[in-house]
């Protein structure tokens, strides 16, 4: 159809790289801004080109199957509507002098090697490749989320490198436990970490070491997932970096972390003699959502209150993934693309809303349905969703994972819901104190790019409706396989 | 031959155990930098043993990675910024020396028990050298949480790391390519490690982590 | 086309499309006329088709599934006899409250947060009783309770709305996780969400008790069962009057729908002790319900109270129709269940015209407060006709319908003693005393709301300058008048058409009512027991008018204006009037006592000290402190504790880090 | 034809009901006068009473409202409706199922409602007194009746008063402790609704203790006279409730000629007379509660109609 061989798969990679190169050598924040948004715009577009062009083979280093071909398109969707949201961010930052084009230079280049990081973890076919990719996100996320250089900024951003290496080089270790355990059935070199080769063997795999790799993995790749006892970074790392970082990080990376944990779920489940993971993610999952739940009630800012939030949903998830079966494998994957959705839309008008407040502190919010309707009923909606009420897609994740769990563990199910109303009572106090009641501080409007708010929140009321049939063949398909 | 060669690759895994022993043992900022290089230089010497017996040649570009950065280029860079930024020389320790041995010590068996115990089919000499990357790595961990200023917490990190490279080169065949990438972003780490501390320094005007820990956000 | 599922959902989407042009519209002058006229004229539609399907005899069931909603399942959706008559309900209220809502909309302070809510509110409604899977039933539930929550906080300003909103809305989600526990049980873990699978299922006898109890939790926290009703009185007195009167009316009976359709359609064959369970809370709701009514200030939380009394009459009705199927008799749990539904369309009808008085008396005076209201009577005369006939409804009294379902329920009450259990042979007189001696105490409440708020003397100028209502409010409350005073003397009509449904669920009917004579109603056998509504409405009017023309043709017809009769002393001031607060204080002191822990205390001064004497009464609400009141203290004292893991050292962090990493090796290393 | 003997019998029932009620409350405060050795008025002052008021102009409260002057009407005529529906010397009145014996209670509280808001309209201390008191004390006597109509209709299989009469009558009764029972709940019960002695004083216009007398404080003329013509019928309504449930002997049925008719009649006034002659002694034998004892005393009521009830649930299984 086009002249070139178009391959999406190495677009997707190419073009951040490339864009990064360019980003970096330009000074300037327009210009780089716009750049930043073509570029992802660019692979937004070679990232939907996946679905039209015919699945290329997976080979040494890449693959595109049923489990990562949404998560791509959903990295790269959410990375464009973040930078369309960064630009008119920063821009304010930079007039209200919080922020200097001087610790801007390497802003944009930064924000598209991140996105490569992010779209080689999902492409790649080699868990080393994939290791490296998650490195690199977090390396340039640490720099990011540093970028305001104030006291708290850096102290988050020494505790996020330091947790996160910690946990990176766990991961690492168990990677090279995998690798030990394949190399007696698939051979020595490349073929040993290539994820396809790896799942053909499974049933040659050497379950004792499987099971110990999957330990570190758990612990390694879960604290990039933000569980419960390695989730000290995430609160202060979404509070001081700027909020396109904090919803690149609860929307996108948290989503990375734990597909390198599905990943190695898969490989387990087809690993006959390995033990079921489900009993320590579970406890792992249950952890997070109590809690993040009872953490939510004191918290003070508005960006560490949505911080915590993801580490409830992140419980949530990796609690449907550890209970296994068909319906909660779904309603996790469902789950993780809605969060991220709604999760971003939701930092994109708390960072309207903190700039407009000139604060992030919830007691110095309030009447926001008052003086900035529009964003204040943005939130509102957003918190709706996120808490997983109707008509929004988190619901159906929630409703099908909640009546399985009863059916099959009641106790687990009413300590599940119990984290899920704490959470709920949390979030609806700080939501009616911020968005009603006497509007308090500036009522200046906000010159505010609602468009990527409004297309998150459009999608998740859709998908709460009407989900697309090839998305739910994918889904199902991959459910069934995660055991 | 085969015996030979096993014992002398047990002998540098059983020394870089060791080292790192004597790691958590030092109490001045630069004698634990200088033992640090010595720990980089008993990895080296691992690794190009194993290079020789599995005849993998690329195993010597890592060793020479190793040698290159981890024996001279980071101890030179690590003792430039503690002269520059003035930073007190003692290491403080938050668990007194004797506890730390002893967990140290217990760290070892376990993982010598846990790998031992998982790993039967796998042949002898990567079985001994994933043994002894657990205790490096689970004694760099240890140094970590044990230590108070930021710079002992970086060597620890940075121990940990080279327990890392152990383990991927006892595991034969490693692709060179992860081999190569591997070592490269822990280099990257430390650059950032490098850059942080100025930022730190410059901001905090010292390095002590005790500091660093008033600004937690969103206070009491 | 007219007994399809379809005719109804296309008024539902209507009413969701109204909802987006309200959106759009946002604060347009007339946005108020234009939305509340579209749902006006949706509701009359879909009404008038509900209507038809009841009264047509078709017998089966139309169902429709859509490609929307669980993908492997689809959005089911179904109109039988049962959702037909709560249609009617939802759509007569829904109608009702439009065309009251185009007069009292006009005063509303910020419209564009009530109209875009409204429509939806009535829509989502329709969806509830429409629906015939897990799935879309529990979305369309939680999309009600949320419009709710959105116009309970319509004046968001003032904070006890805000305190309302946040404790319905926990509340609401509370009770949907109850319903979708119940839910996940029914379908099994397989997840066979749809209705008629659950229906076909075969669910063991512990399975069918724990959904009960579930429902009950879910559906009767909606509906205001006692331990779980304490949003009630804080959410429907904050939301709009006409919105309250949707809330109260209509909101708590889409709640028993909900109840009635997973207890008595899907799950089966129940247990004979649920329905005691169903009886004792449904007893001690209603007598809390409105000695808590008794006790209120506020025309509208009065109002709510009231409504927890008559959901609890409803729950009674519908324990005995329970108890009798447990025990295989079909024809007395017919009439129980015809006795609840009957007056769930009762409850419908004077809770909502109540209501619209009460937006009537906040439209003409400014206030709820009744001990600033008084004298109304004069000067919002037909307001003051329209509340005394909804005062004389709710409270049971002969000609009208409210006596028409207490007479019903009496005579369920009194067929109890074939039960054979010995518990419910206790139970059930105990519940025909507890709801006759909650009857007593509405007529008590209802002549305190209507003397205090509409006679004696205006207390304060606010009541003064009080003005009658604009038409179309009086158009609303004078429908509703009309359809109580039908439903009182032509009990027969209703009960026939609710037959069908009755038939559906249980299997059993009560004998065809038309053909009793002069239609009267007949429930058994005549010798049992027969009430004829018309006859008696006829007799005491002739007898009346005999009266009255023979004083007037014998008697004198003179009469003469002179001051009211004070003992004597001179000046007559408003404070010699009896206020809200006197007027329960007997009753405070017999019962108080024990629903309430009432004290009082006379705060008397020292000799020689000249400030005034005080009396301090002091009330507890039992429910609050005895279960919200400690789990928010345990809640927030957790929360507290679990504060310090946010502030701790990096290397304290790692150490929690290691200390997992080595815990799992060690357990690895022994247990493998 | 025999629809018009039967609509004749229910106009004479009616008649009856109407002619008899001022004459039982004379000969009931004769008897108490002659007991407190004084002579007391005639036993037909209560109709001169009533045609002197009837005859008098009504003197209104300036607030007074539309309903104060309906109310009247509205009260006469459901006490005269309920009373009419009690079989007094037949059974099976033309009427007599258009409403049972709940519809009947519920006719008599409706009767009371509207006393209770006309009371309240004039918005002097009174009314509210008199209206607050009087709905505390049904709050507790309505329940009660309604339980002994429960163990009475239980007892008889049916609420009909003509079926429950024609069962008391039957030998199948027995001798039975529930029936004795509600007998004394709804003679409590009773005494309680027409304002006798022990609850409330109804000769009196002491401010503290009438309650029934301070809803018609301000009432004159016409109106007053329909009020106590009212109560009249409700004390008259009481008694023949009493005989009909627990002495329903020689009630004429239906079938049998005047005769029977005629018997009926007789015997119904000697059951008025005596149930006059027992209230009059009852009421001079005791002293008024303070109104706090009152629910006390209708609490026992309460529960000796709620033991009646449970007592025939349990006896019912056992025989």
């Amino acid at each position: 159809m086009s002249l070139v061989p178009f391959d999406p798969v190495l677009a997707v990679l190419i073009v951040p790289l490339v864009a990064a190169g360019v980003l970096a050598l330009l000074p300037g924040y327009r210009l780089t801004a716009r750049l930043n948004v073509l570029a992802s715009l660019v692979t937004l577009l070679s990232a939907l080109a996946l679905f039209v062009v015919a699945r290329p083979a997976p080979n040494a280093y890449f693959v595109v199957d049923d489990l990562n071909i949404v998560f791509i398109v959903l990295n790269t969707f959410v990375a464009f509507t973040t930078s369309l949201f960064s630009a008119s961010y920063i821009a304010h930052e930079l007039e209200t002098g919080r922020l200097s084009t001087a610790n801007l230079r390497f802003y944009h280049a930064m924000y598209q090697v991140m996105m490569l990081g992010m779209n080689l973890a999902f492409l790649s076919n080699n868990i080393g490749l994939m290791w490296v990719a998650v490195e690199v996100a977090t390396l340039t996320t640490v720099m990011m989320v540093g970028i305001y250089r104030t006291h708290e900024a850096l102290e988050a951003a020494w505790k996020y490198f330091i947790l996160g290496s910690v946990g990176i080089a766990l991961a690492l270790f168990g990677t090279i436990l995998v690798y030990m355990a394949a190399q007696p059935a698939v051979g020595e070199g490349l073929d040993a970490m290539t994820w396809t080769l790896l799942l053909r063997h499974a049933t040659a795999l050497d379950p004792s070491l499987i099971n110990l790799a999957f330990i570190f993995l758990l612990l390694g790749y879960g604290t990039k997932v933000g569980l419960v006892p390695m989730h000290a970074w995430l609160p202060d790392a979404h509070a001081e970096g700027p909020t396109p970082i904090s919803a690149v990080l609860s929307g996108l990376l948290l989503n990375v972390a734990l597909y390198a944990v599905l990943r190695f779920k898969l490989l387990l489940a087809a690993t006959p003699g390995a033990f079921a993971p489900g009993a320590l993610m579970m406890t792992l999952g249950l952890l997070s959502l109590l809690f993040a739940a009872f953490m939510l009630y004191r918290r003070r800012d508005i960006k560490r209150l949505f911080a915590y939030s993801s580490i409830e949903h992140m419980g949530i998830i990796v609690f449907a993934f550890g209970l296994g079966g068909s319906l909660a494998n779904f309603a996790g994957l469902l789950h993780m693309v809605m969060h991220s959705l709604t999760k971003s839309a939701i930092f994109y008008s708390v960072g309207h809303i903190a700039q407009v407040k000139g604060t992030q502190k919830l007691s110095e919010i309030r009447g926001l349905t008052v003086s900035h309707p529009v964003l204040g009923w943005t939130l509102v909606i957003g918190v709706i969703a996120i808490v997983g009420a109707p008509p929004f897609g988190m619901f159906m994740s929630e409703f099908l994972l909640v009546s399985t769990t009863f059916a099959r563990a009641p106790l687990l199910a009413v300590l599940l819901v119990f984290g899920l109303l704490v959470a709920f009572g949390a979030l609806l106090l700080r939501l009616t104190g911020m968005a009603f009641g006497e509007p308090s501080g500036s009522r200046a409007p906000a010159t505010a790019s609602h468009a990527p708010t409004f297309a998150h929140l459009a999608l998740v009321l859709i998908a709460g409706i009407y989900l697309p049939p090839a998305l739910v063949v994918w889904f199902q398909h991959v459910a069934s396989q995660l055991g | 031959m085969d015996g030979l060669a096993l014992d002398i690759a047990h002998l540098f895994a059983g020394g870089l155990v060791l080292v790192s022993f004597m790691l958590l043992y030092q109490d001045r900022l630069s004698a634990l930098i200088n033992v640090y290089a010595l720990h980089a230089t008993v990895l080296a010497l691992s690794v190009a043993w194993q290079a020789y017996i599995q005849g993998a040649p690329e195993l010597y570009v890592t060793a020479g990675i190793a040698i290159v950065f981890k024996v001279v280029v980071i101890p030179v860079a690590l003792h430039r910024i503690i002269r520059q930024l003035g930073i007190h020389r003692e290491v403080e320790t938050a668990v007194g020396m004797g506890l730390t041995m002893l967990a140290g010590i217990g760290l070892v068996a376990l993982s010598l028990a846990v790998m031992l115990q998982f790993t039967p089919g796998a042949n002898p000499l990567a079985r001994e050298d994933l043994a002894f990357a657990l205790a490096v790595l689970l004694l760099g961990l240890l140094m970590m949480v044990t230590r108070r200023n930021a710079v002992s917490q970086v060597v620890g990190f940075m121990s940990l790391e080279n327990g890392l490279v152990l383990a991927a080169t006892g595991a034969k065949g490693m692709p060179l390519v992860v081999e190569i990438s591997v070592t490269f972003s822990i280099i990257i780490a430390f650059i950032v490690i490098g850059i942080f501390l100025f930022r730190i320094r410059e901001r905090f005007d010292t390095v002590d982590v005790q500091a660093l820990d008033d600004f937690r956000g969103d206070r009491r | 086309m007219i007994d399809s599922v379809a005719a109804p959902l296309w008024c539902a989407a209507a009413l969701l499309a109204t909802a987006a042009l309200a959106i759009v519209l946002g604060r347009s002058s007339a946005a108020t006329r234009l939305v509340y006229g579209a749902t006006t004229a949706i509701s009359a539609i879909a009404l008038l088709v509900a209507v038809l399907r009841l009264l047509s005899p078709a017998p089966d069931a139309s169902s429709l599934t859509l490609p929307l909603g669980l993908p492997w399942i689809g959005a089911h959706f179904r109109l039988d006899a049962l959702s037909a008559f709560f249609l009617v309900v939802v759509n007569l209220g829904g109608a009702t409250a439009s065309l009251y809502g185009l007069g009292y909309g006009k005063h509303e302070p910020a419209p564009h947060r009530v109209l875009p809510f409204f429509p939806a509110f009535l829509a989502a409604m329709n969806l509830v009783v429409l629906c015939d899977d897990a799935f879309s039933f529990l979305l369309s539930w939680e999309f009600m309770s949320l419009t709710s929550w959105a116009l309970v906080l319509a004046h968001h300003r003032e904070p006890e709305s805000q305190q309302a909103g946040f404790v319905y809305l926990l509340m609401a989600s509370f009770g949907t996780f109850a319903l979708l526990l119940a839910f996940g049980l029914l379908s099994g873990p397989d997840g066979s969400y749809a209705f008629d699978a659950m229906r076909a299922g075969i669910h063991a006898p512990t399975t069918r008790a724990l959904v009960l109890v579930l429902l009950l939790i879910g559906a009767g926290s909606k509906a205001g069962l006692v331990p779980l009703h304490v949003w009630l009185p804080l959410a429907h007195p904050a939301a709009p009057s006409h919105v309250s009167a949707l809330m109260s009316g209509v909101m708590t009976k889409v709640a028993i729908y909900g109840f009635i359709r997973v207890v008595f359609d899907l799950v089966g064959e129940p247990a004979w002790w649920t329905g005691l369970l169903v009886i004792v809370l449904g007893s001690l709701t209603a007598v809390l319900g409105i000695l808590s009514a008794l006790m209120e200030n506020d025309l509208k939380r009065l109002l709510a109270y009231s409504t927890i009394e008559n959901v609890g009459v409803i729950f009674v009705s519908l324990g005995l129709a329970l108890a009798f199927k447990a025990n295989g008799m079909d024809m007395a749990a017919a009439l129980a269940l015809v006795a609840a539904l009957f007056h769930v369309f009762n409850h419908s009808l004077f809770k909502s015209l109540l209501f619209f008085g009460a937006g009537a008396i906040l439209t003409g005076t400014g206030t709820r407060d009744m001990d600033k209201l008084g004298g109304l009577i004069h000067r919002m005369p037909a307001t003051s006709v329209l509340f005394l006939l909804g005062c004389v409804a709710i409270s049971a009294l002969p000609p009208l319908n409210g006596f028409a379902s207490e007479w019903l329920a009496f005579q369920a009450v009194l067929l109890s003693p074939d039960l054979p259990q010995w518990a419910l042979k206790v139970a059930v007189p105990a519940a025909g005393g507890m709801l006759a001696l909650s009857a007593a105490l509405a007529a008590a409440c209802f002549v305190k709301a209507y003397g205090i708020s509409f006679l004696s003397r205006p207390r304060t100028t606010l009541a003064e300058a009080a003005h009658e209502v604009d038409r179309f409010s009086l158009a609303a409350m004078a429908i509703l008048a009309t359809l109580c005073l039908a439903a009182g003397l032509l009990p027969g009509f209703v009960v026939d058409t609710l037959a069908p449904v009755t038939k559906a669920l249980l299997g059993g009917r009560l004998p065809m009512q038309a053909e009793s004579p002069w239609l009267s109603l007949v429930p058994v056998a005549a010798t049992r027991g027969s009430f004829n509504g018309l006859l008696v409405f006829l007799f005491i009017a002739l007898s009346g008018a005999l009266a009255a023309w023979f004083i007037h043709r014998f008697g004198s017809r003179a009469l003469r204006r002179a001051p009211a009769w004070t003992c004597g002393f001179p000046e007559f001031t408003t404070a010699m009037q009896y206020s809200a607060g006197s007027f329960s204080q007997p009753i405070r002191r017999v019962f108080g006592g024990v629903a309430f822990l009432a004290r009082e205390q006379v705060d008397m001064p020292l000799p020689g000290d000249i400030r005034p004497a005080r009396l301090v009464v002091s009330m507890t609400d039992l429910s609050w402190e005895a279960i919200y009141a400690p789990l928010g203290r345990v809640i927030s004292l957790v929360a507290d504790h679990m504060n310090f893991l946010q502030f701790l050292t990096i290397r304290r962090y790692l150490g929690i880090v290691f200390l997992l990493l080595v815990a799992l090796l060690l357990v690895v290393a022994i247990w493998k | 034809m025999e629809m018009m003997a039967a609509l004749a019998v229910q106009g004479v029932q009616m008649a009856l009901v109407l002619l008899l009620a001022p004459l039982l409350t004379g000969i009931v405060r004769k008897i108490k006068a002659r007991l407190m050795r004084r002579r007391g008025a005639s036993i037909w002052q209560p109709y001169r009473d009533l045609l002197r008021l009837m005859r008098k102009d009504v003197v209104l409260a300036e607030n007074a409202s539309w309903l104060f002057r309906t109310a009247p009407y509205l009260i006469f005529a459901t006490t005269w409706v309920a009373a009419s529906l009690i079989p007094t010397f037949a059974t099976g009145l033309l009427f007599a199922w258009s409403a049972d014996l709940i519809a009947i209670v519920a006719l008599v509280g409706s009767a009371r409602f509207f006393l209770a808001l006309a009371g309240m309209d004039v918005g002097t201390g009174f009314g509210g007194i008199g209206a607050s008191r009087e709905m505390m004390i049904a709050s507790l006597a309505e329940p009660a009746m309604l339980l002994v109509v429960f163990t009475v209709a239980l007892t008889a299989a049916s609420t009909q008063l003509s079926t429950i009469a024609a069962f008391m009558a039957s030998d199948q009764v027995g001798l039975r402790v529930s029936l004795g029972m509600a007998l004394v709940a709804l003679i409590m019960v009773a005494i309680a609704e027409n304002s006798r002695i022990p609850v409330d004083n109804p000769s009196t216009h002491l401010e503290l203790t009438m309650i029934h007398e301070a809803m018609m404080l301000e009432y004159s003329g016409r109106h007053l006279a329909m009020l106590e013509f009212a109560a009249f019928l409700r004390l008259l309504l009481y008694i023949s409730l009493i005989a009909c449930l627990f002495a329903p002997w020689w009630l004429a049925s239906s079938s049998d000629g005047p005769t029977g008719y005629v018997l009926g009649i007789v015997a119904y006034l000697l059951k008025l007379l005596a149930g006059a002659v027992l209230l009059a002694l009852f009421e001079t034998a005791i002293a008024k509660m303070r109104v706090f004892r009152v629910p006390q005393f209708l609490g026992a009521a309460l529960m000796l109609g709620l033991l009646g009830t449970l007592l025939l649930f349990v006896t019912r299984s056992i025989t």
